[in-house]
């Protein structure tokens, strides 16, 4: 083939990105979660901090899905379920020692379940951790995705998938703990779950498991995957003639932020010493959506940013307007839509490139 | 030569109304072939069967000796058939250059994908500059006008590598010398690939065309040089209407 | 066996609730292609207005609070649609996520407004008896949702305004460019969809909590509903509503409430399997 | 009839136009004409309303438009046939017809008028207009605009992927139009078809007008030149 | 985190005030009842500080939103004890929301008040329960029934672990008692389709309905049972979810005649009572209706300063071991801690609904009744407790 259009020209250098900035931003975050709030933050404040970066976690996956696939879950909870009913399940039997779970007895069981036997072994249940969430969106995601369920109608599955979990859930008692969930415990893998110590262990490792999943995600992003992810978002009928299955790029996605949300699940519940069906409902996996939209949908950071800053804001409020959370939370959520649909990132690029052009002029 | 693609009696119907009729079908390996035809003579239909974009309701499609009944959208693509559509679809997030890489990296295992791109294969670049697109490689898909779309669709599909290429009107509205130089690309490109044109432009045919299929009523009116269908009646009944066709063709030599 | 035959009706009143809590959502969507999460506000907002008349309307309160109901969850729906939804169109998911917001908000101001305790409203004297297992006030439900699906369809089919609704759905730009005051169009279409939601919450107040959070108790089955029957589809949400009231009683009659709401979605999920976009699907030419 | 006077737009923050200014004097056939994105399709949208424009003012009448809604222009006498051939798609055709008669309040006669220049669309009337083929849209797309009684007619590249004999009957139907005195504003790729049809004609390039002029100036090899890349 | 509030104020007893926490839902569905408990708590703290406080100091109640989700209760008891350093807190409503409490009360050793009526088999140290527990509220709610001659039961209640347990109760003592339970049904919280729950209700034909249905569930079920032609005489409804508060929202007409099983109404004729509703209607309005839960928020705030008062001190062990054995005369008549299981003597009392919204008492035990959580003394519930 000969170039009978133009000739090049100009030769094609790949630009560089300002990646080292981005590598700053992130080793300074690091930096402050890891060293400086340990230090200033009083043990609640540092255990809520801990739970907001389990949202986080969440978040992550949500911003993979929402932001770059294009699939609105509204049913994030079920995975953050699973993935922390593995990990209660676990805990359960480890403090009952042999015995039942207290809520078995009151509940009337009166024999361990087998659902529940392997799970007293913890390989086996941090295993489930990702392995139920994995198993359970490659299920759906291949059932809904290969038949072209998508945008709305996927948005809506989700959210009824969601409060079917926890209808089963509550119905469940002997086998679930009901509406009251798994708590109650006291060993954390031969600490005491509500030790100081313990629980500053537990930040530091949700932190670490935030960042290896972040750079984990900024490196999907960025790979050919991403951008196949956003093509998919953006024309999945067109991506077919380009000889991919967008079934399959969107099912990996949907796993892969499933999984994330599994994780965040099985440590949520030592962070916060519960795990209950409300978690896993449809306004839970809401409230994420709306925090990943506030952050910036499509970036990966203001997923993670939305996440801290929405909880932040909720505990606030509840603790100083208790009246006004909703109208706040509304209220927010109407004007970001509304006027900054790229959230608090996209504001934050608007207005730096606002400083530049001012700069330069 | 031999027959790469072979349509046997193909027929769709959509709520009643018969789109595809009867058809059928040869183009052999090598070959540069026109399909033009009525506005709702079949034309895109006919290719959207052939993609899998639409399932017939009777007949078969066979591709370099292959049944591709069954077979979806991207798997065909994999089988080598490529195709651009008649208003182009690009991914306009996507830069020029990320959307021709995408459309040459499908072949390779997806979780090599995962990795990043590093510089620009061969094929794309290859794309790029036979293009003309070489300039807005890192600007957004988004921002090219309608005519800069279509080359890019094209580039898309050389960058896949087919067999097999359909273009669905590739040069309707673009400038005269805007298809002058589309069409030299097509018969570059069809030295080494076969490629089936849909095309209203009879000064393009006349032009680029050697082979020519005409449907009409989703049937096969006649095959022939473009001077055969030039001047069969029925050719001019439906679809030129003499009479004006030879004032303006007079009117521009 | 009577159990079981009773049933029947049963399951198809369930069907003509959902129905009723479905319309307007499948109307706001399918004309304007806006997901309406607050429309289960727009419900309460109808049964408070029904608690309102009460004052002076007595017990036939649910008469007259109909077309008045009709009026004020129009009319807010026009607020939400002139304030908010109008920066949206076509982006469906966001407007999912910004009515919810709204849904917030609106949840709050009831309670500020009315306490959070449900509040009272009788049913009228002559809606107080049953022929068989159908109460009269679940017949008066069907009629009421049958009623509002012909007169919905005769609206959408037959008149100008219908068509111009269509019109400015299927193609904004060019609905503009011909003529066609979009803007006009729009508030009148969720005026009526939400209007719808006002008639809705009207009727409920026969058979369910009047309270701050009463949207929610049927926001997911009203969505459910919809998906099942294709996005817009008017004959389609018919369909689904009665296939799913069906469903829902035998299951429940079988197993019990909380299977039953598990054994439809699951139905779903299935059906889905099947048809992709729902029971009705509009069809075009156009890639994604 | 028509004055555009130094108008500027564009698409968030990248502006495509820099200063347009031409004018379409009441019956006349302006061509405009220019490369694959030079902005005649933005240029149309923005006489339209369809996008705002950030400089510059669009006389029609005595009237300054540049504020309008698309509506409120379309009343005033401009119809507008987009690039594309663009439909209600569920719709049937003879309902994308009455929609827009009944927006634009004209009597039922105007639909007859319209269906009478192409009559090809009679027999199609029943069917939904998404499902028709490109050619058979392309004349809807037009008759539809016929509907409202323009004065002035805007035409982004009607013979745009529309066979040969359809063209020419969109290309009688224009002259007829343009001889029954309508104005007529014509986006067209086909130099001989502009050529033959155009009173005078504007080449865009690069968002400015480069070249105006009447069609027998556009027969000179300047012109030709200004078209090619 | 501000250090002020943490070094300063040892256990809530060091500054110049007491701070104590009200922890319940004032948002979600469950605020419906809980901001009643809120009030009827705050008013107990209002009128003890107008009485000069406890220890020379007045009590300053730190009040926050469990937001009716469990985990936000779990939270919020930890910020009230580790960072407020309340002295006790008084919270809760549904039995999830004290189960999530719980392990935050006894790990870090601090005083919760929880009440609400609930399903028993559970005495926690660090727990006071002001309700009923099952054998002062399920139990003689049966007893009636029982003497009423209603033998055949039909069980409807939320899918929860109130009713849940509640029914097992029930089923034991049914089935030692002659009674036949004809059915047993559950419903999601927030359910509001009742029909196909009433036909087969129906269709059973039993002669009563035990119902452990909560919050807007009884609403949708009160209303169509009534249009499915079922009355209080053709078939009695004993709500043990229903007080006065619920009566408004599903509708007099609805529930009129049915019986509700309580230790306290606001018609019960006390001294101590006709003070209660006063001052309730004063600060709150005369609208207002004061119930069973509220009267015991109420109870536990003055039950708590009594403790303190003999303690001397608001720190944990001292009030603990202090508060066993105090009695005072309240709305409900004599209450008294059972120092062993850290749960009240209560009367129990069955009532009727009037047609004004209010509920009649028809019958009452007497005297109160000793809390029994494992339902030790009851030989039909042997199993129960296992
Ligand atoms: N999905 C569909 N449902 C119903 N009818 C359809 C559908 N797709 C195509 N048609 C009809 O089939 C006929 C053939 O359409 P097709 O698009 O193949 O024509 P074409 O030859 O490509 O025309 P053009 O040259 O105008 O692009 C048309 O009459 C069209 O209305
Ligand atoms: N929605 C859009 N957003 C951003 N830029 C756009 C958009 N649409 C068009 N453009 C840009 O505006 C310029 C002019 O486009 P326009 O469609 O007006 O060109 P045109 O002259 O009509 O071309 P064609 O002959 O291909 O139709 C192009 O460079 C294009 O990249
Ligand atoms: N304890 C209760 N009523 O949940
Ligand atoms: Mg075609
Ligand atoms: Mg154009």
């Amino acid at each position: 083939m000969t170039a009978v259009l133009e000739k090049p020209t100009q030769k094609l250098a790949p630009k560089e990105p300002r990646q080292w900035k981005g590598a700053a931003v992130f080793v300074a975050v690091a930096v402050v979660a890891l060293v400086v709030m340990p230090l200033v933050l009083e043990p609640f404040r540092l255990g809520l901090l801990a739970k907001y970066l389990c949202y986080a976690i969440v978040a992550l996956g949500i911003g993979l899905a929402w932001g770059q696939g294009g699939m609105l879950t509204l049913g994030q909870g079920v995975f953050f379920g699973l993935g922390g009913y593995a990990m209660g399940m676990y805990l359960k039997l480890n403090d009952a020692g042999g015995d039942l779970p207290d809520f078995m007895v009151w509940s009337g069981v009166e024999e361990l379940p087998a659902l529940w036997a392997p799970f007293g072994n913890p390989v086996f249940a941090l295993a489930m951790v990702v392995v139920v969430p994995l198993v359970v969106a490659v299920a759906l995601g291949t059932l809904v995705f290969r038949q072209r369920v998508r945008g709305a109608y996927f948005a809506i599955l989700t959210q009824a998938l969601a409060a079917a979990l926890v209808i089963l859930l509550i119905g469940q008692q002997g086998l679930t703990g009901g509406t009251n969930g798994l708590t109650n415990f006291f060993d954390f893998f031969g600490n005491d779950v509500a030790a100081e110590s313990t629980q500053r262990g537990l930040y530091l490792t949700v932190a670490i498991v935030l960042g290896v999943l972040y750079l984990g995600a900024w490196q999907l992003v960025r790979s050919r995957f991403g951008r196949l992810l956003l093509a998919v978002r953006d024309g999945e009928d067109r991506v077919r003639f380009l000889g991919y299955n967008p079934a399959t790029v969107k099912t990996i996605t949907f796993a892969i932020s499933a999984v994330m949300a599994g994780i965040a699940g099985a440590l949520f519940v030592p962070v916060v010493g519960i795990i209950s069906p409300a978690l896993l409902g449809v306004v839970p996996s809401l409230e994420l959506v709306v925090a990943v939209a506030v952050g910036g949908r499509f970036a990966l950071a203001g997923a993670v940013l939305g996440a801290v800053v929405m909880g932040y804001a909720k505990t606030y409020f509840s603790e100083e307007l208790p009246d006004a959370w909703l109208y706040l939370q509304g209220a927010l959520f109407i004007l970001v839509m509304t006027l900054a649909p790229k959230g608090i990132v996209g504001v934050a690029a608007a207005l730096r490139d606002r400083v530049r052009k001012e700069a330069s002029a | 030569m031999t027959a790469l693609l072979e349509v046997r009696d193909l027929s769709v119907v959509f709520d009643g109304f018969r789109a595809i009729d009867g058809v059928d079908f040869t183009v052999q390996n090598g070959e540069l072939r026109f399909l033009i035809g009525p506005n709702g003579a079949g034309k895109t239909t006919l290719i959207d069967i052939i993609t899998g974009l639409t399932k017939p309701t009777t007949g078969s499609v066979v591709f370099d000796g292959r049944s591709l009944a069954g077979k979806r959208e991207h798997e065909r693509v994999r089988l080598g058939i490529g195709r651009t559509f008649q208003t182009s679809v690009v991914f306009e997030e996507l830069t020029v250059l990320e959307n021709l890489d995408l459309a040459a990296s499908f072949r390779r295992p997806l979780w090599s994908l995962l990795a990043r791109r590093k510089g620009v294969i061969a094929a794309v670049e290859q794309a790029l500059e036979t293009t003309g697109l070489t300039d807005l490689a890192s600007r957004k898909a988004g921002v090219l006008s309608h005519g800069q779309r279509q080359w890019l669709e094209i580039g898309m599909l050389i960058a896949q590598g087919p067999r097999l290429l359909l273009l669905d009107e590739p040069v309707a509205g673009m400038s005269s010398d805007e298809r002058s130089r589309t069409g030299e690309l097509l018969t570059s490109i069809a030295k080494d690939h076969t490629v089936i044109v849909i095309e209203h432009d009879m000064e393009f045919l006349r032009r680029y065309a050697s082979q020519v299929t005409v449907l009409h009523e989703g049937k096969v009116l006649i095959e022939g040089s473009v001077d055969e269908v030039r001047a069969d009646p029925r050719v001019q009944e439906v679809y030129l209407g003499r009479a004006r066709e030879e004032a303006a063709h007079d009117a521009v030599s | 066996m009577e159990g079981f035959l009773n049933q029947l009706p049963i399951g198809l009143s369930i069907g003509a609730v959902l129905l009723l809590i479905a319309l307007g959502l499948t109307f706001t969507f399918g004309q304007m292609g806006v997901i309406n999460m607050a429309h289960g506000e727009f419900i309460m907002a109808g049964a408070y207005t029904a608690f309102l008349l009460q004052d002076w309307a007595g017990r036939s309160a649910v008469l007259v609070a109909l077309p008045v109901a009709f009026v004020v969850a129009g009319l807010m729906g026009l607020l939400l649609e002139r304030a908010a939804i109008r920066h949206f169109y076509g982006r469906p998911l966001d407007t999912l996520l910004l009515t919810w917001g709204v849904s917030l908000v609106l949840q709050q101001l009831a309670r500020d407004l009315f306490g959070a305790p449900n509040v009272q409203v009788l049913s009228p004297t002559w809606l107080q008896g049953a022929i068989g297992p159908m109460p009269y006030n679940r017949l008066f439900i069907l009629v009421l949702a049958v009623g509002s699906v012909v007169a919905i369809w005769l609206y959408m089919s037959r008149s100008a305004q219908g068509r111009r609704m269509q019109a400015v759905m299927q193609n904004r730009q060019l609905a503009a460019t011909s003529g066609i005051n979009t803007g006009r169009v729009d508030q009148r279409t969720f005026f009526i969809g939400s209007g719808l939601a006002g008639i809705a919450g009207v009727a409920l107040t026969l058979i369910g909590p009047v309270g701050p959070t009463l949207g929610t108790y049927y926001i997911v089955d009203a969505f459910l509903v919809v998906v099942a029957g294709g996005l817009g589809q008017l004959r389609g949400a018919v369909i689904a509503a009665a296939a799913l009231g069906l469903l829902n009683s035998y299951a429940e009659f079988w197993t019990n409430a909380s299977l039953a709401k598990v054994i439809v979605f699951a139905v779903i999920v299935a059906f889905l399997q099947f048809r992709p976009q729902g029971l009705f699907v509009l069809r075009s030419r156009a890639l994604t | 009839m028509l004055t555009v006077d130094r108008l500027e737009s564009g698409y968030g923050r990248a502006r495509v136009l820099f200063g347009v200014s031409l004018d379409v004097a009441a019956g006349q056939l302006v061509c405009v004409m220019g490369r694959n994105g030079v902005g005649k399709t933005t240029l149309l949208n923005t006489l339209m309303g369809v996008i705002p424009a950030t400089a510059g003012t669009v006389t029609f009448g005595d009237r300054d438009i540049t504020k309008l809604k698309p509506h409120e222009r379309v009343r005033l006498g401009l119809g507008y046939v987009p690039q594309g051939h663009e439909t209600f798609p569920q719709l049937t055709v003879h309902a994308n017809l009455l929609v827009t008669l009944d927006a634009s309040g004209n009597p039922a006669s105007a639909l007859d008028e319209a269906l009478d220049v192409f009559p090809r669309l009679k027999p199609l009337l029943k069917r939904r207009a998404g499902f028709l083929s490109g050619g058979q849209q392309q004349q809807l797309a037009i008759a539809r605009a016929l509907v409202t009684r323009p004065k002035l007619l805007i035409l982004d590249e009607p013979t745009e992927g529309i066979q040969p004999s359809i063209i020419i009957e969109i290309e009688e139907a224009i002259e007829t139009l343009h001889r029954s005195g309508i104005a007529i504003l014509l986006v067209e790729q086909y130099l001989d078809l502009a050529l033959r049809l155009a009173d005078r004609y504007v080449i865009l390039d690069a968002g400015r007008v480069v070249h105006a002029g009447t069609a027998t100036d556009l027969q000179g090899e300047e012109a030709r030149r200004l078209l090619a890349v | 985190g501000d250090p002020a509030t943490t070094e300063g104020t040892a256990s809530g007893g060091g500054g110049d005030t007491i701070k104590v926490g009200l922890l319940h839902s004032l948002s979600g569905t469950m605020a419906i009842s809980e901001v009643t408990v809120r009030d009827a708590e705050l008013l107990a703290i209002e009128e003890i500080n107008k009485a000069g406080g406890v220890l020379g100091k007045q009590l300053e109640p730190v009040v926050e939103d469990g937001a009716s989700d469990w985990p936000t209760f779990a939270e919020k008891a930890t910020k009230l004890i580790a960072q407020d350093k309340v002295a006790t807190v008084f919270g809760g409503w549904t039995s999830a929301s004290r189960k999530a409490m719980l392990p935050v009360f006894e790990q870090r050793k601090a005083l919760l008040w929880y009440p609400v009526q609930y399903e028993g088999l559970e005495s926690s140290p660090y727990i006071f329960y002001t309700g009923a527990t099952t054998n002062q509220q399920i139990i003689p709610g049966l007893d009636y029934l029982k003497e009423q001659g209603k033998k055949k039961l039909f069980l409807v209640g939320s899918d929860y672990v109130f009713p849940r347990t509640a029914n097992k109760i029930i089923k034991a003592y049914a089935a030692a008692n002659g009674m036949e339970i004809l059915g047993e049904e559950y419903t999601p919280l927030g359910h509001t389709e009742y029909s196909t729950l009433t036909n087969k209700v129906v269709q059973a034909k039993p002669d009563a309905v035990f119902n452990t249905l909560n919050g807007d569930s009884n609403v949708a079920f009160f209303k169509q049972l009534k249009s499915a032609g079922v009355t209080a005489e053709s078939m009695p409804v004993l709500s043990v979810s229903v007080a006065e508060e619920e009566v408004t929202g599903i509708g007099v007409d609805n529930i009129v005649g049915h019986p509700v099983a309580w230790n306290y109404y606001q018609t019960t004729e006390t001294p101590a009572n006709a003070k209660f509703v006063e001052a309730f209607k004063a600060k709150y309005g005369a609208a207002k209706v004061t119930s069973d839960p509220m009267e015991a928020g109420y109870n536990a705030v003055y039950l708590w300063a009594e403790a303190v008062k003999k303690a001397g001190s608001v720190e944990v062990e001292a009030v603990k071991k202090a508060a066993g054995g105090i009695a005072l005369e309240r709305p409900e008549g004599l209450v008294t801690i059972d120092g062993e299981t850290q749960h009240m003597y209560k009367t129990a009392r069955i009532g009727i609904i009037q047609p004004d919204g209010l509920i009649k008492e028809v019958w009452n035990s007497g005297e109160p009744i000793k809390p029994d959580p494992y339902l030790k003394t009851y030989p039909w519930a042997g199993g129960l407790a296992s």
